[in-house]
Formats: C-alpha cells, structure tokens, sequence
C-alpha cells in the first residue's frame, strides 16, 4: 500500500538539495511511497519549513526527512509531529538536541573538515607552521555546517580553535582571515580576492563548498597564484570532483546525500510496515552515512578515496 | 470699514518680509497690512511675490526676515495649523484638498468633529454623520455647488467644483481672517459670482478677508482697499474709489510711478 | 471707501442675469452595460470585495484540486496560524504604504525584537513580562528611527529602510550570536514569550492566540483609520502630502507617529513570532518583508498611498497563506511553487486594477 | 462677425495702460551666505558631484586606514573589476527608475540569462556567438514582458517586478537544475563566455574587458539619455507620465522600449558575469537586486522618475565597492560590515538631499 | 473670415461626440465645428465638458461614440502625437509641462531637432544649441517672457510664466489648428493681454483657433463665433456682434433658452 512521505529540504537553489531529492524521488518510486517536497526560498528559511512540517503532518505522511535550516528552533514542530505518530529523520544536518529526531543519517561535517585539515597540514609538512590560511565560509549568519566544516578544518590542520561552536575567536597568527561566500563562485572569488589584497601570502585555502572553491581559484588565477596554494573544500559533488581531478581543489571531503536520502526513505518503509526505527552507528549517537576524503595525491596518516572513486560515487 | 478716521489697529500685518528660493528672492522687505472688516485685494503681475505673501502669512513657508503682527502682537507661524489656531484661514492657488478623500472629509481635515460621550472623549471616535450634516448645510448655503454626494471623493469633481469645497471650507471655519489665493481662477461666470457673493458674506459678518486676484473688474467690484504687489515688495495701497481700473493696471506693471501714501 | 452701508459698486453688466440661470442638477440616462461591465461597476463600488472574492475562488480551486482534506476546519485553521505572523506585517505595512512610503525593515524589526526579548529573558534573566514590555519599547524606537529619518532628514522611505534593514539585521545576528534559544529553554525561564502559539480547540479547529493577536491587530486598526481624526490624517497625507500639510495637518508629526506605530506592531509581531516556531529564531522570516509587500498589494492598497481599506491586506495574507498551502497539499514542487506564486502576485493586482477602472 | 481687415474690437480700458508696462526683468541682490551655504550652492548646480565627492573622501578613508596597499593600481582596478556586474545592473536599474518605475528583477534576469547562455553552447552544443545572441533576445523579451505588464495592464513596476522576479528565480533553477557549469568545461567548449572576464594590465592595474565593458555601458546610455530624442522623452515621461503623454509623447511606446533596453543591458551583464565568476552559477548574485537600487540612489537618481544623471550610478556602484573592498581590507567582521553598508546608504542619500535643498 | 457666404468646409468637426467617466456623462452627443480662419471661443458652466471636448478633439482621450472631421475626412486619433502631427497643438489645462526639463527641452518635446549630417542621421544625436536658439525667439517674439536663462527648469518658473511656455509652444509649433483651453486663467493682465494678441497673431497668419475662456469680455473681444456648451452637449454657437455678453451668460447658465440655430 502507498504511503506518504515528507523531504524538506534547505533550499532548492543547492545542488546537494536537489541530489538529494533526486534520490529520495527515486527511492520513493521503488518502494512505493507518495513523495512530497518542500524546500526554504533562501538558506536560513527556517519559517517555510515549519508551514512545511505542518503541511505533512495534516496530509497524513507517515515519516518526515529534514534538513533543518535552524536545528533549535525547528525542534517543537517536529515534535508535533512524532506526538501525531511521525517517523522524523533528520538528515545531512543533526537537531539541537540531536535526539529531537528519530534517527539521524548524516555525515559528521566536523570530521569532513577535519579531513581535509590534516590532508593540508600532511602536505605542507614543516610548511604549515607558518601557512597562511585563508577561510572562505557561507554567511554572515554562521548556520552551524559552517561553524562545524570551519572548525573541523582549524582543528584538523593544528589550530587551537577555542570555543568549538564559535568562528572566529582563534588568534593563532597563522589565520589570514575570515570572509562570507554564499557558498556560490562569485562570494568565493570576492572573497578570495579580498583576503589577497588583505596579504598576498596566502598558501591555504579552506572553501565552505565547491562552488566557493572554483570561484577562489578564479580570483587566485587572476592574481597568478592558482600554483602553489593548497584549496580544500568539501562536498563531493561531481563538478567539485572533476576540479579534483584539474587540479582546482586539491582535496575535497565527499559526502553522500543521495545515500542519505534512500536511507531515509527505506527507513520510513520500515516505519510504516513494522514500526521499527533505524539505529545508530556504534560509537556515535547518529546513523554516519560516511565521509572520504577524495584526492589523487594521498597524504601519509590521512585516509582518502583516489578522484575515479570519487567520480564513481559522486553526486551531482 | 472704518478706516478712514483714527486708523484702527491692523488684524494682521507684516513687516519687512523676506523670503528667498535660491538665487530667487520673491519677498523682497515687503509689508502688508489688512484692517478690521475690510476686503483688501492684492493684486500684482505673475511671479510678483503674492502667493509667497499670503503664504508666509499663513504659516506654509517660513520667513528668512521680518516679522508677522496678529492685532499688534508679533508671533510666528511654524506651520499652517498654527495659522488656523489663530483664526486664519487660507485659500490656497493649489486648494489644498485631499483627492482620494470625500468632500466632508476634507471639508473637516484637521478639525474633525468627535462623537459626544464615551466613544468620542476616549475612543476619540469621530461624529461622521454630523460631520456630514454640517458639510452639506455649508456647501448649500453657498449655493456654490450642485454635488449630489458629499461622500463623493473630491477627484472626482471639475476642476470649479473643487475650487468651490476649498473657498467654502475656509469661509466656513475663518474665525478671524479669511485669505484668498485667485479664488476664481477656474471657475466660470456663475461660480465666480458666487464666490464674489460669499466674500461679501463672509465680510458682513464683521471678517477681513484677503483677495488676490488678476480680475481687476471683480477687484474694484468688491475690495475696500488694493494692495498692488511689484517686485517683491508692496508697491502702494490705493483705494478704489480713489484711483481708476487704468491706474491701478498702470502702477502694477510699472507704466506709472506709484502715488507717495502706501 | 464706504461704510458698512454702502450700495454695493456694479456688477459686469453680463453677470446681471445670473440670478435667473438654471440651477437643476445635470443628470444622465445610464448606459447599456454587459454583464462584464455591471459586474465591474458593482465591485467598483466595493473594491475591498476584490480580494475576497480571489480568496474565494483560490479556496475552491485549491479545495478542487487537492481534495476533502483542504477544507478540513484544522488545514483551514492551520492557514489561519501559518499567516498570522505575516499578516502582523502586513499591517504594519499597510500602515506605512498608506502614506505613500514602504517599509523594507518590518521583518528585521520583527526579529530584532524577538531576539531582544528572548536574550533579555534568557541570557540576562530579565522577567519576562519585562522583556516584552522593552521588546515593544524597542520596536517603537525602530520604527520611530526610520520615521525620523522620513521626516526630518526628508530621506525617501525605500531608502531609509533598505539602511535600516540591513542595520537591523547586523544587530539582530550581533545579539543573538546567530544562535537560536530552544523552545525547552523558554519552556523552563519564559513561557510568556510562547504565549501566542498555545491554541484554544473550536470543533475541530485549533485557532492560536496568535491567529486572534492577527485579527485584533487588524481590527484595532481599521478602528484607528476609519474613525479617528488620526486616521483620515493618514489618509490625507497620503494622498498628497503638501496640501495635508496646508490643510492644517501637522504631518510630520503623523507621519512619524505611523512609523512607530509600525514599528510596535512589529515588535507585536515578533512576540508572536516566538509562539509560531517555538523557540527565538533570528534566522527565520527572512522573506517576511517580500511576503507581507506581497499581501499588502494584493489587498488592494496603492503603493502610491492614501488609497485602500486595511481589510485587504487581511485577505492579502489569507490568499498567500492559501495559495501556499493550497500548492503544498496538491505537491507542486517547490520551483514551480515560486513561479505560481509570481504569477499570483502579478494576477491578483491585475484584477484589482481592472476592477477599478471602470469602463475604458 | 468682420472681415479680414476688421477693425479690432475694444479692450477692456483698463487695459490700454498695457504699453508703457515696465519690460525690465527682476533682478536681486544675492545676499551673504556662509562657508557652508557657498559650498551648498556651489554642489547644487553640479548635483553629479555629489557622489564623486562621496567617492573621493571615501577612497581617502579607507585609504588612511588600510594603508597604502588600497591605493595600488592594483587595488583600485580590483574594485572596477568587483563592480562590474553590479555596475552594469545599475545602469539597467537607473533606466527604469528614471522613469519613475522600479525593477526587481534585474539580478534574477541577469543570472537566467548566463544559464540560458551557458546551457544553449554547453549541454545543447549551440555555437558560442549564437548562444550569446539567444541570450540577448531572452534578456529583451525578459525586459518586455516586465514592459507589457507595466503598460498595457498598467500595473506598478514594483509588482510586475517582484512577481517576475519569483518567476525568473524559478525558470532559473528548472533550466540550471541549481548545477553550475565549470570553467574548465567553458575553456573546452566555449570560452567566448568567459570574454568579459580577460584582461589588459595597464601599468600595476588589470582591467579586464569586463570593466571597460560597464564604462562603455555607462557611456552609450549617457549619449542615449542626454542627445537622443528618446533620452529627453525618458526623463519626460518619469518626470509627469501624463504631460508627457500630452505634449505627443508615446509614452507606453517610450516606457517598453526602456524595460527593452534594461532587459538586454542585463543579458550583457549575464554575460559579463560569466567572466567574472569564471562559471555559470546559478546561485551567484542573489543579492544583486538590492545592491543595484542602492548604487543607483547613492548615485543621487531620485526615485520619484525623471532627475538625476546616469553617471550617478556608476560612481554609486564605485563607493559601494569601495566601501565593501575598504571594509574588508580593514578586517572589519561582516556582521559590521552589514551594518556599516546600511549606514552609508542613508547617510549618502542624507547628503545628497541636503545639496539639492539649497537654503532652508 | 468668410463663413458668412457660402458656408466653407469646417477645419475640424466633432458629430454626435459622447464620452463616459464611470457614470458621470462628460460629453453628450457633442458637436463641434471650427471653421477656417477663425477664432472659436467656447464657453460654459464648470463641468460642461469643454475640456472633455477639446480632449477628444486632440487625441488626449478616447471616445466612447461619435466622430471626428478633420478637413471633412474622418480621422481618428489614438494620442495626442497623432492630432499634432495632423497640425492640431494644444495647450491643456494643466498645461502639460515636464516640471524637470528645460524651457528649451518642453517647447521642442517630441519634435526635437537633429544635428545635420552623420551625428545627426545616424546617432541620432539633438541639436541642443539651435533648440535654444529657436526656443529663445519664440519667447522673445511672444514677448510674453521675462526670463533669464532658457535651460533653467520648468518647475522653478511662477504658474504664470509656465503657462507662457506652454502657450509659446503651441502658437510656434501649431499648423492647422490651435487649440487653448483657458490659456489666461493663472494670467496676470499684463500676460493676459499678450496672450490675447498673441492669439489674434496665429489668427492672421490664417490659423483658426479654439479658446476656452471664463472670461467674458476676452472672449467678446477676440472671438468670431461663440460655442456654448451646457451639459455635455453644444447648446447653440452666437456671433458676438448678435448677441450681448448678458445674453451669452443667460444661454450658458441656462437662465434663458437658446436661439435656433446651432
Ligand atoms: N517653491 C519655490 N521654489 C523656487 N522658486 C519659487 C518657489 N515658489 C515661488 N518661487 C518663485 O518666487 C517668485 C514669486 O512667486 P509667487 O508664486 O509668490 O508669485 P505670484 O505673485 O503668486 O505669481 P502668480 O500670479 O503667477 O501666482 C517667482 O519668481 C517664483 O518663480
Ligand atoms: N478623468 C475623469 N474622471 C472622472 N470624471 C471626469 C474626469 N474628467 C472629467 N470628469 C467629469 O466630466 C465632467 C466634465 O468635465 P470637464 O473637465 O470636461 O469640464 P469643463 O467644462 O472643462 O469644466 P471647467 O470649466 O471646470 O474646467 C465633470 O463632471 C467632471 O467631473
Ligand atoms: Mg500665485
Ligand atoms: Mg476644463
């Protein structure tokens, strides 16, 4: 029998988002369930979610996938929800607290940025004690991937990050500075350009995303420096692969969404025919749809997948 | 009218009035006096500074220099409200009206009648129908207008008609002084008549009334004195009687010198 | 110069007949109409019917096209509660577009004050009855900034409040820290500030104090606009400044008494706010100023001013609020949400604007 | 009734003094002002000044506090090169807002048009020149659609805007699938998209074509504005649609063709903006609408139609820039960086009114 | 002026002219005649339609019903552009000024000058120094003006000199017909008078004209044939030598019934 089924997504303007739909809508067709999405109009939408939230609740869906524009503030909606018999997943994104949710199908965004920080640090060696990063995060209003994906790189590469949950409040000498992108190619190559003018030094270059990415390459390109500074990113999606692989991104932590998506909804089935939930990976109290660092040049101490593997499961 | 004898008090009057746009100067040190219960038309070429007279007088443009008496007492209008509370009520060349607004609405702009009891002292609710009823009873007196709804929005009345809720709204508030800015400007033969009418009305009940117009028959028709603006500055008053349609033509646009008195 | 006695001086001989001209008033035979122009004519007359009756008629298509569950009272209250935040807006918009401004920075104000009274009653442990109390202090000081830039800097609205915007919202990420406070937290230190999400069960129905809130603002309103000499100084400015102005209005002072009023019902509105998501969420509502526009236009008063009743933005938000779930429950998918909701906007004027003509 | 050679009936009498009239025109003594009031006086009859003066103490500020760095050739065509595309929306922008109107969509069509651009020479393999052709006729039908609603329907520009702007937006998504298209992909198989993005050096500056673009943007609308017919009928028609309209202008005509032309300015820029990011990304220049009107109404182009110079809003895009670039070169946090851009707008805005008051 | 033998073909005719606002009938099965060489005032009460009239006889509205002649061929005309370039220039009540542009720029609005050769013809490019040039004749012909500077904007000239500029520009540029609804009603005397013979001037050079006027002995001192129009519609036309002003108030205000013949 069909049942009914809730994605809610950030934005539909991401590609992450709109893979991550894809899969769902596929999933969706095998196992027989009737899909609807909604998505906020812009990043931090976090009103059109809840009108989202309970929208579902009074169609009658049997399970709820959410990515949270606002991990608080979304949580009294969706206990409605569960209150009204709703299998909630939060996806991609953790709740504040993270057991507002059933279950959660995620990827550890601290550990993506970890990665690539000591990738960065490995391949600079005796280098990195005195490298000149710079961070290009996602917006001023710091949702907390960003804060997560900054800090995991400061931390992976070695810098004493202070309050974990706050960008900014390092003082380690080696930070050239902070500056917002949207997450798009343009605020990466304006913001790129402006911590260059800011010190031309720079040598390492954390990007929130991999359109941030190809935009501080551009700006680097201009400035006649593409060669010798280091760009990490993460995300996985197939163009930001194929940037791995020319050469762009040195090394970008790939996450799975499309995973995370059929996960979900294979969850919701489960849900719906048996009423059991999903469980959590050993260790973490959030199911890890993983994380691998994707690069063609390995660094020692750091585990990574090659670029072929990561075009084979990449997502966009 | 009664000064002829020992000149009485003026209602109102300024002195050495300055006024300045830019490179422009349209007062120019000029002064003006009106009297107790007479018709003073001022009269004078276009651009000649009167609209900017009357204005500075009714507190819509504030002075650079000189100063305004009200019955001998100097004071300074900020804003028209402040004209009004004193008594002076102005008919401007643009009319002022609010077009989206009904005829009894803007007939009580800024003077809204409140509903006794209650509703009106605390919930400071407005009397409407009243309001209505007086608006209606005002604009028939003046027999001024063949308007079918007073709810009617003032845009969508002629151009005569509008001019006509304007006069008739200053001549039914004026408690002290009524100024008028070419109330005839727009209207035809018969509503000009009118508004000639209610003047005299309106100066039989003992008010002064200011009258700027370029219709020098109605002016002779109708003034006491002229006050025959030039240059931004009060050239002479003459007194109809006194002088001929001719002269007063003549002084205005400075075909003769003016006579010496002011 | 005569005495108060004197024979009045001659007429212009022409006049001399004037005492005998016609004084019937003109009156014209009425034209054939069709049945399109007659329907014109009428809703001319009512033009707050407008959009009424585009609510009425997305109701039924949406009720058409997405089944019985649509009219359910609990969907329908549910729209009820999911506009109540905007139409809170949009009031205070209307207020603003009334006098011919705009107002860009309601939905910041909205959240600053939200975020003011969430932080005054969480991190500094003010009580809250207190941080509502200078929550709304702070709306009207928002509000009265923008009106004092309007008025004595003679700055044109758009402006202002695009500055003002983006100054409120700098502030609002300064204070908040970017973080949200758990509804648990409110829960346990000020369950005041939730007050308006609690809901009262009326048949099937669950009408939230902040449903009402919306209702009484709007009501509260049209009281103050239509029967308050306040409200026709409104009006009257409005529609043309300057001769408000001449005609004895002080209009500064109205004009900037408009803003902070604005401005408090803005603050009003993110009290509530706080109720709708449960928790203080300085990110949220970030396409309330859009959104609350969007109904004010729909509803039927003129972006030019003084023109329009404040029963239209009501309906206004009621037909965003319907057209939104309408499209949720049928499933569109969310681009073609955008691009439905882009044609509805520029549709729903269309008519009205049609409706107002009145022949060719 | 008389012949051609009729004796002239009579005057009114008064009137035969007529000749002798005074013929001399007024003339005043200008009266003393201050130091302030010369200068006021001075920048009044060069209202472009303003911004320029803006500009330069802006330029000096930040140049004192970043450092020498910010004055390098180098820096200073980065900013040209980061205004570019803000730049050449403003010039669209101001187009419309001359004449009295607003658009909202100018950053939405601007993005359509470098998807439309790239999905044609990328995915369907149409020849670069073509695509960019295509995308120009896309950005002026864009632009017309934006005219025709605002003409023929007679809607106010803000809403057909904020309507077509959702449905760009949307149109936007569905043909990108939200996916940007790489550089590299564009060096392989169309690099003629990424033109606007090379660049000469010029002693330590680079300026990429991109930039001298915009200026040559600025300058055919200069010349357009200034000594073409259609230039005066723009600025007539913003001025007092309804005058222009009766002293034989086709206005309905004379306003489409400016959402044309405002259309195909923001194709340029698609284009452009494609050398600027390196990509097509879809998700680029969200927030160029708004950043647009600012640099138009910093550049002293009033928003009530027809006032104002069309270099204004370039030197607005400039002091933007420059104060963004400033800002961030300074270390200034962004949330401050927000609020300080709000400020700006309002105060730029403050001193141009004070300027054009001249005397109080 | 020979309509008295064999009546001549009228310049422009209006038949059976209606034109509807909402339920307010503006025009009533109007009819209109102007013929060649003359001077046509037309008269009557505020709201009869006279400007509704003239509207429609130079494009500025849309008929509901009726036709227009021009020449005895039907034309219609869709904006005002289309009655100018058939030769038909008016000056309307609110004048139709751009408050922003220059003297220079309005006079010439819509039917600017090229520079000659390739700026001209191919950039299109306006020759702003002859604009001026001719701009600044005509008003020193008109003599109506006493300005200074040609490019100074419209909106800092008095309402009397603005009405100059827009009489000046449809006495320069008309060639068929002119047309001035109430050209001297914000009109000092001096101003009046010039516009008056500024009038007869367009008329010797064999141009007819329509003058709207609330201003009867204006209109009995230049007029050839009087149009009275009352209630929507065209009451009767009088010669000024046959009737008195008394008796064309009377007709006008409907204080007495019209002679026969229209
Ligand atoms: N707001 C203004 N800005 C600039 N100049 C002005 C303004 N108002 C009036 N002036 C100028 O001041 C002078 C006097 O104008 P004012 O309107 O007082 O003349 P007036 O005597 O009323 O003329 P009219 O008979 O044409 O109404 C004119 O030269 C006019 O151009
Ligand atoms: N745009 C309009 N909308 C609605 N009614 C109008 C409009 N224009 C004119 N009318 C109405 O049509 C009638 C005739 O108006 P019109 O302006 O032609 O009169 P008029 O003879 O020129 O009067 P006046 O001497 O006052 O200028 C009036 O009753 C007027 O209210
Ligand atoms: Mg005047
Ligand atoms: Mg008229």
């Amino acid at each position: 029998d069909e049942i009914g089924a809730c994605l809610i997504t950030k934005t539909d303007i991401n590609p992450f988002f709109v893979k991550m739909k894809e899969g769902a809508t596929a999933a969706s067709l095998a196992m027989n369930i009737d899909l609807s999405t909604y998505a906020g109009k812009i990043d931090g939408d976090h009103e059109t979610q809840v009108q989202a939230v309970e929208s579902c609740i009074a169609s009658g869906a049997k399970g709820i996938l959410i990515t949270a524009s606002d991990t608080k503030a979304i949580v009294p909606v969706l206990k409605k929800a569960r209150d009204a018999g709703i299998l909630v997943i939060a996806l991609d994104t953790p709740l504040e607290p993270i057991d507002a949710a059933d279950a959660t199908f995620a990827t550890d965004n601290f550990k993506a940025g970890q990665l690539i920080g000591e990738w960065a640090k490995a391949k600079l060696g005796d280098k990195a004690a005195d490298a000149k990063i710079a961070m290009l995060d996602l917006t001023p209003s710091a949702p907390s991937v960003d804060v997560l994906r900054d800090q995991g790189f400061l931390d992976g590469f070695g810098v004493d990050i202070k309050d974990k949950n706050k960008i900014g409040d390092e003082d380690d000498k080696r930070i050239v500075g902070h500056d917002v992108t949207n997450g798009n190619e343009e605020g990466g190559r304006k913001a790129m350009e402006n911590l260059l003018q800011r010190d031309s030094g720079i040598n390492v270059v954390y990007t929130i995303n991999e359109p941030a990415a190809a935009g501080a390459y551009e700006a680097l390109k201009a400035f006649n420096m593409e060669k010798g500074v280091l760009i990490v990113s993460v995300d996985g999606g197939c163009p930001g692969v194929l940037n791995v692989k020319d050469g762009v991104i040195g090394a970008t932590s790939q996450q799975y969404p499309v995973d995370m998506a059929y996960k979900g909804i294979e969850a919701i089935r489960a849900w719906a025919d048996n009423g059991t939930k999903p469980e959590n990976t050993k260790g973490l109290n959030f199911y890890d749809t993983g994380v691998n660092l994707v690069t063609d040049s390995p660094a020692e101490g750091v585990p990574s997948i090659g670029v072929d593997e990561g075009m084979s499961r990449c997502w966009g | 009218m009664t000064n002829t004898q020992n000149t009485p008090q003026p209602v109102l009057s300024g002195r050495g009035l300055v006024k300045r746009y830019g490179r422009v100067t349209a007062l120019d040190h000029a002064d003006f006096d009106l009297y107790p219960g007479e018709i003073l038309a001022v009269i004078g070429d276009n651009g000649a500074g009167k609209s900017s007279l009357i204005k500075a007088l009714s507190g819509a443009i504030t002075l650079d220099e000189g100063e305004i008496l009200l019955e001998g007492k100097p004071v300074s209008f900020s804003s028209p409200m402040d004209a009004r509370d004193a008594g002076i009520e102005t008919v401007y060349q643009t009319l002022a009206l609010s077009p989206a607004l009904s005829i009894a609405d803007n007939m009580f702009m800024g003077r809204e009648l409140r509903r006794p009891g209650f509703a009106g002292k605390f919930l400071k609710m407005l009397d409407h129908p009243g309001m209505q009823r007086i608006a209606r009873e005002k604009l028939n007196e003046l027999g001024l207008m063949t308007i079918q709804n007073i709810n009617q929005a003032v845009e969508t009345l002629s151009g005569g008609q509008r001019q006509g809720v304007a006069v008739a709204r200053a001549a039914a508030f004026g408690s002290r002084v009524v100024i008028m800015d070419e109330p005839t400007a727009a209207l035809g033969v018969k509503e000009s008549r009118r508004v000639l009418e209610l003047i005299q009305d309106v100066r039989s009940r003992g008010m002064p009334i200011v009258l700027i117009s370029h219709n020098m028959p109605h002016v002779f028709e109708v003034a006491d004195r002229i006050h025959i603006h030039r240059l931004g500055k009060r050239l002479c008053t003459i007194k109809p009687d006194d002088y001929s349609m001719s002269d007063a033509v003549a002084f205005m646009t400075g075909a003769l010198e003016a006579p010496e008195a002011a | 110069m005569s005495d108060e006695n004197r024979t009045p001086r001659k007429k212009q001989d022409f006049e001399e007949t004037l005492g005998r001209s016609d004084t019937n008033v003109a009156s014209f035979a009425p034209k054939q109409r069709t049945f399109l122009q007659s329907a014109q004519h009428l809703l001319h007359g009512n033009p707050t019917m407008v959009p009424v009756i585009v609510l009425i008629m997305s109701i039924i298509i949406f009720g058409a096209l997405a089944g019985p569950k649509f009219f359910s009272p609990f969907n329908l209250s549910l729209i009820l509660q999911q506009v109540s935040v905007i139409g809170i807006l949009a009031a205070a918009q209307s207020l603003v577009i009334l006098t011919a401004g705009i107002d860009l920075s309601v939905g910041a104000i909205m959240v600053l004050i939200s975020v003011i009274m969430g932080q005054l009653a969480v991190s500094l442990g003010v009580p809250s009855p207190l941080a509502v109390l200078i929550g709304f202090g702070c709306g009207a000081l928002a509000g009265g900034m923008n009106g004092f830039l309007v008025t004595r800097i003679k700055l044109p609205p758009f402006i202002v409040t695009l500055g003002s915007w983006n100054i409120f919202f700098a502030l609002n990420l300064w204070l908040s820290g970017a973080q949200s406070i758990r509804s648990q937290t409110l829960d346990e230190v000020a369950p005041l500030l939730k007050f308006f999400g609690e809901s009262i069960a009326i048949g099937g129905a669950r009408v939230t104090y902040g449903s009402i809130l919306m209702l009484a603002i709007f009501a509260v309103l049209w009281f103050l606009l239509n029967h308050t000499a306040w409200g026709r100084h409104v009006y009257a400015l409005g529609d043309d400044k300057e001769s408000a102005e001449l005609s004895g209005i002080r209009t500064n002072r109205t004009l900037i008494s408009v803003y902070i009023l604005a401005g408090l019902v803005c603050a009003i509105g993110g009290w509530a706010s706080i109720g709708r998501v449960g928790s203080v969420s300085p990110q949220s509502f970030q396409e309330a100023n859009l959104q609350s526009i969007t109904a004010v236009v729909i509803g039927g008063i003129s972006l030019f001013g003084g023109r329009g009743s404040i029963a239209g933005p009501l309906i206004g938000a009621l037909i965003v609020g319907v057209f939104n779930s309408g499209l949720r429950m049928v499933g569109v998918d969310v681009l073609w949400q955008l691009f439905a909701i882009g044609w509805l906007t520029i549709i729903a004027v269309a008519i009205d604007q049609w409706i107002r003509k009145v022949s060719s």
